[in-house]
C-alpha cells in the first residue's frame, strides 16, 4: 500500500471517526438521560426537538458559550493541559481499533481502521502490538485526571484525583491480566488478528457446536473481570468514587467549567466506547455476525459495521443500565475488590487457560 | 533520510525533556518532563524496531512508575524546590565530572563512528513479542523468576516502609 | 540509516543530564527521577546494540553467536528493577518525609530518619 | 602394641565430670553433683587400673605403650601429637593420682557438705584430675606442659576457692605467679629441646639424648636439665620457689591433701624422673638438684617445727618431703624418689585428711595450741593420724621408713658429696619425727583448750600480719562451719570421711612393702619395676664411669657388699626418728612448759624460724619491690605511658586529625557523594582512553 494513499486515507478516517465518535458521545448522553429517567420512572429531556433529540446540540452550544473560568490559585499550565490530555488519550485508542474488515472504494481496499494497511497481496494488517498501545494510552490517560485534580489546588479535586490514580493503577492490573487469557488463545497482540481468530465456530472433539468462535465462551471469567476493571478504569458507577458527587462535589473536575469540563466529559464517554469496542473485539468476535445474504449489496457491505455498532451499543446500554441500578462502592471495598478478588481471579484464569493451551 | 529526521526529532524531544527536568523547580513539572523523555524514548525504540519494548516502556515506565511518582508528589504535596546550598562539592567537583564524562563518551563515539556503523529500521520482525517471550521464558527463565521474587520483596518492603507506625 | 553512535551519544547525553540532575536538584523525588533518567539512558544503549548485533551478527568471546534480542531482555529486567526500586524508594521517601517533614536532601544529611 | 587401651579416656572422664558439674551443676542437688564427680573419677580410676593391668610388664603389650589420638600442632617438620604414653612410671603415677584422687573425692563429699559452691568445688577437683592425668600420661613435653599449666590453674582456682577471703585470693595469685617463674624456665627448656631434637616426644628426645655421652662440664644438657629443674622446683615447691605452698593451705583441706600434698606438687619430681635420661647425663645439674633438695628438706623441716597452724605444719612437712624426693633425684635415685612419692602420697594425704577431720571436729579451729586431748573425742581420726605420723617419721615397718631409708641409703652411696647430704637428710628425718610427734602430742594429748585459753600474745606479736590475717580468715571459715553444724561440740567425722582415711591408713602401712630392700630380705620390687624407665637402670653408674673406675667397681659390687652398711644406715635413721619422738614427748607431753622457756632463751632464732627465715619478706624487699619500682618508673611511667601510650595517643590524634579532614567528604549529603561518584566515573573513562581500551 502506497504511503501517500495511506496518509490520505488515514486523514479521512481520522476526521470521520472523530466526528462520529463525538456525535456518538453527544447522543450517548441523551441516551443515558433518557434511559436513567425511564429506569427511575421519569421522562427525561423531551423539550428540545422531537423526543428531546436536539438536547445534545443544545448542551454542546451551552458548553461552548459558557464563560471559561480559570480559578486564580490553580497551576495554570497543567490545569489547561489536563483535560486535553485526557481527551487526547481517549481518542488515541480509536487509532488502533478496527471497526470492520475493509471496504472497497474506487478500486482501493481501505481497511476500516486508522492504522490498518493493506499489504501487496491484499491482506490487511495492523500494528502488531495494538492491544498494548490501547493499554498504554489508557495508562497515560491517568495523568489527565491526576493532574487535573492536583493543578486545581482544591481539596475535592485532589482527593478525587488521588482516588482516581490509585483506582486506575490498581484496576489496570486486573484489566491487563484478564486479557492475557485471550492473548494465550489467539496468540497475537494485534486486534485485527484477534478478531480473525474468532471467525469460525467452536468445535469440541470434532463436534461442531455452531457457536461462533467468540472468546466469551471459554473466557467468561476473564470477561467478567475485564468488565469490572474497565468500569473502574472509566470511573463509572459503581466505581465512580473519583467524582462521587455526594462526597467530593464533582471530584477531579470540580474546578472545571465550560469546554474544559466538556473535554473530561467527552473523554469519559469515549473511554466507555473504547471499553465497549475492546470487549466486542476481544470477546464477541468483533464485526463478525451471521451472514444475511438476502439483504441488498450495500447493506451487505455495511453489515460488519452494523454488527460492530450493535455490539458496542449493547455495552453502552449495559453501562447506563448499571448506572441506573447499582449503588457506589466504599473506597476500601473498591480496593479490596480489586486487589483481593479480581487480581487473584485473573491470575487463576491465566493459569487455567495456560494449562489448557499448553496441554492442547 | 526520514529515519534520520525522525530520530533527530525524537532525540531533541528527549533532550529537551531531560533539560526541562533539570530546569523546572517544581517536582511535578520535572515528573512530566520525564514522562515526555520516556515517551520519546519509546518512539526511538520503535525506530530501533523494538515495538514490544516501546509498548511496555509506555505502560510500565510512563504509565505506572511515573504515575507512582506523581502520586507521591501529590500525596506529599511537594512544593517548589528550595535553593539550599548543602553541597558545594556537587557544584565544584560533580558538575565538571559529569560534563567530562559526557564529553569523553561523546568523543569516543564520534571518533569511532566509522567502526560502529549504522542502524536501519529493522525490515524483519525483529523485536516481536514472540521472540522476546521465547527468550524470556526459556533462555532467561531463572532471571525472570528471580526478578519476580524481587518484585514481591519490593512490594512487601514498600508496604512495611509505608505503613504508619502505630 | 542512523549511525549507531547517534543513539549512543544521545544515551550519553541523557545519562549526563541524569547525573547533573542528581547533582543539582535538591528535591529527593526529583533526584530519584534523575536516577530513572539514567536508567532510561542505559536502556537506550541496550536497545541500540540489540538492533546493531541483530543486523551485524557477531560472535561472543565464548564463540556463540550474539543473540541480539538479549538486549531487549535486559531492558525488560531493568524496567522490572526500576519498578521495584520505585516502589521501595518512594516508600522510603514517604517514611523520610513523615519524620523530617522535608524533601530537601540537603536537610536529610544524617544517617537516621 | 596390638591392643588399644584408649588411654585418652582416663583423663577425659574427669573432664566430662568437670564439664557436667561446671556447666550445669548450679541447678543440681548436692547429691547429684557428688554422684557425677565420684562416678567419673571412679570410672577413670577403674579405667586406669584396667589399663595398667592390661599393660603389666610381661603381658603382650610392649612398654612403653604409646597411643596417638591425633595431631595437635603441625608446623613444618615439627609436630606435636595428642599422644598418650604408658610405661611403668606413668602406671604408678596414674594409679596414685586416680586412686588417691578418688579417695579424696569421697572424703570431700563429707567435708564440703556444708560449704557453698559445692558444684564448683567438684568441678574444679575433676578438672584438676583431668589436667593431672594429662600431665602424667602425655607422650611429649608440650602435652605435659598443658597438664602442667592446667593443674596450676586448678590449683589456683581451688586455693582461691573461698574467693571472698582476700587471703585466699592472694594465696591463689601467689601460687600462680610463683609457678609462672618455674614455668618460664620449663618453657625455655622445651625450646632448647625443640631446637636440638626438633621434637618434644619423649621417645625421640630420649633416643637423641641417649646417643650423647654425659657432659663433663656445663653444656647443653646441663642447661636443659637446669631449666627443667627450675620448672620442677616451681611446681614442687623447692627452694627458692617454695613460698607459695604454705600459703596454698588457704584452700579447702581436701585440696591441700590432693593437690598440695599427694599429686600436683609431685609433678616436678615426676618430670625429673621422666627426664632422667637428660639429667643423668648432666652431673652438674644433678648436683644442683641434690643441693636444692637437701636445702629445701632441712629449711622446711626447721620452719615446720615452729608453726602452730596444723595445716601449715603439714605444708612445711610436705615441702620438706619434696625436698627429699629432689634429693633422691639429685643422686640419680629416681626409683627411690618415685617410691617416696608414692608412699608420701598415701601418708601425707592421710595426714591432711586427718587434719581436716580434726579441724572439722573442732569446728574450724586450725591452731594446735587450742587443741589437745582429742584422742578420746575422735578416736578413729586419732588412730589413722597416728599411723600416718609413724609412717612419715620413718619407723618400720610403716611405708615411710622404706622409702625414706631407700633415699638416704642411695644418698649415702652417692659418689659425690654423699656423706654431707646424707647427714643433712638424717637430721631432717629427726626433725620430721620431732615436729610430727609435736603435732600429734599437741593435738591429741593434754587438755582440750578450745576457746578457753588465750593463745599467747606471743603468737600474735610474732605473727607477721599476713599470718594474722590468715588466722583470722581460717577462723572465719571455721565460723561458717560452726554455724552449719549448729553446735560447737567436738564430734567425730562422718563415715564418708573416715572410710577413705582407713584405706589410706592401710596403704600407709603396707605401701612401703613393695620396696623392701634386699638387705632386709625384700626384693625392692618397685626399683626393679621402674628400672626399664630409668634408662640406664643404675644411672649413677654412668656418672661413676665418667668419674673414675674406682667408683664403678664399687657400684657393681654394691648389693652384697653394702647390705650390712645399709642395715646400719637404716638403724641410724630409725634411731634418729626415735630421738625426734623423744624430744617431742619431752617437750610437748611430759613437760609442756619447757618449749616456752627454750624459745625465750633462743628468742632470736625462734623468731627467725617462726618467720620462716624472713624469706617472704626478703623476696618482697629484694625482688618484688625493685621489680615494682622498675615497673612503675621505667615500664609504666616510661615505656607504657611515655612510649606506648604516646604512640597510641599519637596514632589516635593523628587519625583523629586526618579523619577530621576526611570527614568533610562524608558530609552526609548525598549530592556530594554523587559528585565523587561522577568524578570517579569520569576518571575511569579517562583512564580507559589513556590505556587504549577505548580508542
Amino acid at each position: 500500500m502506497d504511503i501517500k494513499l495511506f496518509i490520505v486515507a488515514a486523514v479521512i478516517k481520522i476526521v470521520l471517526i472523530v466526528f462520529i465518535m463525538l456525535t456518538g458521545v453527544a447522543y450517548t448522553t441523551l441516551l443515558e438521560r433518557k434511559l436513567v429517567a425511564r429506569i427511575q420512572n421519569r421522562w427525561g429531556p423531551t423539550r428540545v426537538g422531537p423526543f428531546g433529540l436536539l438536547q445534545p446540540l443544545a448542551d454542546g452550544i451551552k458548553f461552548i458559550l459558557k464563560e471559561d473560568l480559570v480559578p486564580a490559585s490553580v497551576h495554570k499550565g497543567l490545569y489547561i493541559m489536563a483535560p486535553m490530555l485526557a481527551l487526547a488519550m481517549s481518542l488515541i485508542s480509536f487509532a488502533i481499533i478496527p471497526f470492520g474488515d475493509s471496504i472497497k472504494i474506487a478500486g482501493y481496499t481501505i481497511p476500516l481502521q486508522i492504522t490498518g494497511v493493506t499489504g501487496a497481496n491484499g491482506a490487511r494488517s495492523d500494528i502488531n502490538i495494538g492491544l498494548l498501545i490501547i493499554l498504554g494510552a489508557t495508562s497515560i490517560g491517568v495523568y489527565g485526571i491526576a493532574l487535573a485534580g492536583w493543578s486545581s489546588n482544591s481539596k475535592y479535586s485532589l482527593l478525587g484525583s488521588l482516588r482516581a490514580s490509585a483506582q486506575m493503577i490498581s484496576y489496570e492490573l486486573a484489566l491487563g491480566l484478564s486479557l492475557v487469557g485471550i492473548l494465550l488463545l489467539s496468540g497475537s497482540l494485534s486486534l485485527r488478528e484477534i478478531v480473525r481468530t474468532q471467525e469460525s465456530t467452536w468445535t469440541i472433539g470434532g463436534f461442531n457446536t455452531h457457536l461462533p468462535h467468540w472468546y466469551i465462551f471459554p473466557q467468561f471469567i476473564a470477561f467478567f473481570i475485564y468488565l469490572m476493571a474497565a468500569y473502574a478504569e472509566t470511573n463509572r458507577i459503581p466505581f465512580d468514587l473519583p467524582e462521587a458527587e455526594t462526597e467530593l462535589v464533582a471530584g477531579y473536575h470540580t474546578e472545571y467549567s465550560s469546554m474544559k469540563f466538556a473535554m473530561f466529559f467527552m473523554a469519559e464517554y469515549l473511554n466507555m466506547f473504547t471499553v465497549g469496542c475492546l470487549a466486542t473485539l476481544l470477546f464477541f468476535g468483533g464485526w463478525h455476525g451471521p451472514a444475511l445474504p438476502f439483504l441488498p449489496p450495500l447493506l451487505q457491505a455495511l453489515l460488519p459495521l452494523i454488527y460492530f455498532a450493535i455490539k458496542v451499543f449493547f455495552f453502552i446500554f449495559l453501562y447506563i443500565w448499571i448506572r441506573g441500578t447499582l449503588p457506589r462502592f466504599r473506597y476500601d471495598q473498591l480496593m479490596a475488590f480489586g486487589w483481593k478478588f479480581l487480581l487473584p481471579l485473573a491470575i487463576a484464569n491465566i493459569i487455567v487457560t495456560g494449562l489448557i493451551v499448553a496441554l492442547g | 533520510m526520514v529515519h534520520q529526521i525522525l530520530f533527530i526529532i525524537f532525540a531533541l524531544m528527549c533532550v529537551a525533556g531531560a533539560v526541562n527536568l533539570l530546569r523546572q523547580s517544581h517536582p511535578i513539572n520535572s515528573a512530566l518532563s520525564l514522562v515526555v523523555v520516556m515517551a520519546s524514548l519509546a518512539l526511538i525504540y520503535l525506530l530501533l524496531g523494538a515495538e514490544f519494548l516501546a509498548a511496555i516502556q509506555v505502560i510500565v515506565y510512563a504509565g505506572a512508575i511515573m504515575v507512582l511518582f506523581v502520586f507521591v508528589i501529590m500525596l506529599l504535596n511537594a512544593g517548589a524546590e528550595e535553593r539550599s546550598t548543602g553541597s558545594r562539592i556537587a557544584l565544584i567537583v560533580g558538575v565538571p565530572g559529569a560534563l567530562v564524562l559526557g564529553v569523553l563518551v561523546g568523543w569516543i563515539m564520534i571518533s569511532n563512528n566509522k567502526l560502529l556503523g549504522s542502524v536501519a529500521i529493522s525490515p524483519t520482525d525483529f523485536g516481536e513479542t514472540h521472540f522476546i517471550a521465547r527468550l524470556l521464558f526459556r533462555d532467561f527463565l531463572l532471571p525472570f523468576e528471580v526478578t519476580s521474587v524481587l518484585i514481591l520483596i519490593a512490594i512487601m518492603g514498600a508496604v512495611v516502609l509505608g505503613r504508619k507506625e502505630s | 540509516m542512523v549511525p549507531l553512535s547517534w543513539y549512543l551519544i544521545l544515551s550519553a547525553v541523557l545519562f549526563c543530564l541524569g547525573v547533573l540532575g542528581f547533582l543539582l536538584k535538591r528535591n529527593i523525588i526529583t533526584i530519584f527521577m534523575s536516577i530513572e533518567l539514567m536508567l532510561n539512558a542505559v536502556n537506550l544503549t541496550f536497545v541500540a546494540f540489540a538492533n546493531y548485533w541483530n543486523a551485524h551478527g557477531g560472535l561472543l568471546p565464548s564463540g556463540k553467536p550474539v543473540v541480539g534480542l538479549s538486549g531487549h531482555v535486559f531492558v525488560f529486567f531493568v524496567m522490572v528493577v526500576a519498578a521495584a526500586e520505585a516502589a521501595v524508594g518512594l516508600a522510603i521517601i514517604i517514611a523520610v518525609f513523615r519524620t523530617r517533614e522535608t524533601l530537601n536532601v540537603d536537610r536529610v544529611n544524617l544517617l537516621k530518619l | 602394641m596390638t591392643e588399644n587401651l584408649h588411654l585418652w579416656a582416663i583423663p577425659l572422664l574427669p573432664l566430662a565430670g568437670a564439664a557436667i558439674n561446671g556447666l550445669l551443676g548450679r541447678h543440681f542437688k548436692n547429691a547429684v553433683v557428688s554422684t557425677v564427680a565420684l562416678f567419673f573419677t571412679a570410672m577413670s580410676f577403674g579405667w586406669a587400673a584396667w589399663a595398667v593391668k592390661s599393660a603389666w610388664p610381661g603381658g603382650n603389650i610392649a612398654l612403653p605403650h604409646t597411643e596417638t589420638v591425633g595431631t595437635w600442632i603441625w608446623a613444618g617438620k615439627f609436630t606435636v601429637p595428642f599422644g598418650f604414653y604408658l610405661d611403668q612410671l606413668s602406671m604408678i603415677m596414674v594409679l596414685v593420682v586416680t586412686g588417691v584422687g578418688f579417695l579424696i573425692h569421697i572424703y570431700s563429699v563429707g567435708y564440703m557438705a556444708h560449704e557453698g559452691g559445692y558444684y564448683r568445688f567438684f568441678a574444679y577437683l575433676n578438672l584438676f584430675m583431668f589436667f593431672m592425668l594429662t600431665l602424667v600420661l602425655a607422650n611429649n613435653y608440650l602435652l605435659m606442659f598443658v597438664g602442667w599449666e592446667g593443674v596450676g590453674l586448678a590449683s589456683y582456682l581451688l586455693i582461691g576457692f573461698f574467693f571472698l577471703k582476700d587471703s585466699a585470693a592472694d594465696a591463689g595469685k601467689k601460687a600462680f605467679i610463683v609457678n609462672r617463674i618455674g614455668d618460664f624456665a620449663f618453657l625455655i627448656g622445651m625450646f632448647l629441646i625443640i631446637q636440638h631434637w626438633g621434637s618434644l616426644n619423649y621417645d625421640v628426645v630420649f633416643n637423641g639424648v641417649s646417643q650423647l655421652s654425659p657432659e663433663a662440664g656445663w653444656g647443653l644438657l646441663t642447661a636443659i636439665a637446669l631449666c627443667l629443674m627450675f620448672g620442677a622446683a616451681g611446681k614442687s615447691a623447692q627452694v627458692p620457689l617454695y613460698v607459695w605452698l604454705p600459703d596454698a593451705m588457704e584452700g579447702p583441706t581436701p585440696v591441700s591433701a590432693l593437690i598440695h600434698a599427694a599429686t600436683m606438687v609431685t609433678a616436678g619430681i615426676y618430670m625429673i624422673a621422666r627426664s632422667n635420661a637428660i639429667f643423668s647425663r648432666a652431673p652438674h645439674a644433678l648436683e644442683v638438684v641434690a643441693i636444692i633438695g637437701c636445702l629445701t628438706a632441712i629449711f622446711a623441716a626447721t620452719m615446720g617445727m615452729a608453726q602452730t597452724d596444723i595445716k601449715r605444719v603439714l605444708a612445711y612437712s610436705t615441702v620438706s618431703q619434696l625436698g627429699y624426693m629432689f634429693l633422691a633425684c639429685g643422686v640419680a635415685a629416681y626409683s627411690a624418689a618415685i617410691f617416696h612419692l608414692m608412699t608420701h602420697a598415701f601418708f601425707k594425704a592421710l595426714l591432711f585428711l586427718g587434719a581436716g577431720s580434726v579441724i572439722h571436729a573442732v569446728g574450724g579451729e586450725q591452731d594446735m595450741r587450742r587443741m589437745g586431748g582429742l584422742r578420746k573425742l575422735i578416736p578413729r581420726t586419732f588412730w589413722v593420724v597416728t599411723i600416718a605420723t609413724i609412717a612419715i617419721a620413718g619407723i618400720p615397718p610403716f611405708a615411710g621408713f622404706f622409702s625414706k631409708d631407700e633415699i638416704l641409703g642411695q644418698v649415702f652411696a652417692s659418689p659425690h658429696g654423699g656423706k654431707i647430704l646424707w647427714a643433712v637428710g638424717l637430721l631432717t628425718a629427726g626433725l620430721t619425727s620431732f615436729y610430727m610427734f609435736r603435732l600429734w602430742f599437741m593435738t591429741f594429748f593434754g587438755e582440750l583448750k578450745l576457746g578457753s585459753v588465750d593463745v599467747g600474745e606471743e603468737a600474735h606479736k610474732a605473727s607477721a600480719p599476713a599470718h594474722a590475717a590468715h588466722d583470722a580468715a581460717s577462723h572465719a571459715h571455721g565460723h561458717a562451719d560452726d554455724q552449719s553444724h549448729g553446735h560447737g561440740g567436738v564430734h567425730e567425722s562422718p563415715w564418708i570421711m573416715i572410710a577413705p582415711l582407713m584405706v589410706l591408713a592401710l596403704f600407709s602401712i603396707v605401701g612401703g612393702w613393695v620396696g623392701v630392700p634386699a638387705s632386709m630380705g625384700g626384693h625392692n620390687e618397685i626399683g626393679n619395676f621402674l628400672s626399664p624407665v630409668m634408662h640406664a637402670s643404675t644411672t649413677a653408674k654412668i656418672v661413676a664411669v665418667e668419674r673414675g673406675s674406682e667408683a664403678a667397681g664399687h657400684q657393681t659390687e654394691e648389693p652384697k657388699e653394702n647390705s650390712s652398711e645399709e642395715l646400719m644406715l637404716a638403724g641410724t635413721s630409725v634411731l634418729v626418728a626415735l630421738i625426734g619422738f623423744y624430744f617431742a614427748w619431752l617437750l610437748y607431753y611430759k613437760r609442756p612448759e619447757l618449749p616456752d622457756r627454750i624459745t625465750a632463751k633462743i628468742h632470736g632464732i625462734y623468731l627467725l624460724v617462726l618467720h620462716k627465715y624472713y624469706v617472704d619478706e626478703g623476696y618482697g624487699q629484694l625482688i618484688v619491690k625493685p621489680l615494682l619500682a622498675l615497673s612503675t618508673v621505667v615500664f609504666w611511667r616510661g615505656v607504657d605511658q611515655g612510649v606506648i601510650d604516646g604512640l597510641v595517643n599519637g596514632a589516635g590524634s593523628a587519625s583523629k586529625g586526618i579523619g577530621g579532614e576526611l570527614r568533610r567528604i562524608q558530609s552526609g549529603n548525598i549530592r556530594s557523594y554523587a559528585a565523587w561518584v561522577a568524578i570517579g566515573g569520569a576518571a575511569v573513562i579517562a583512564y580507559m582512553i589513556w590505556i587504549g581500551v577505548a580508542k
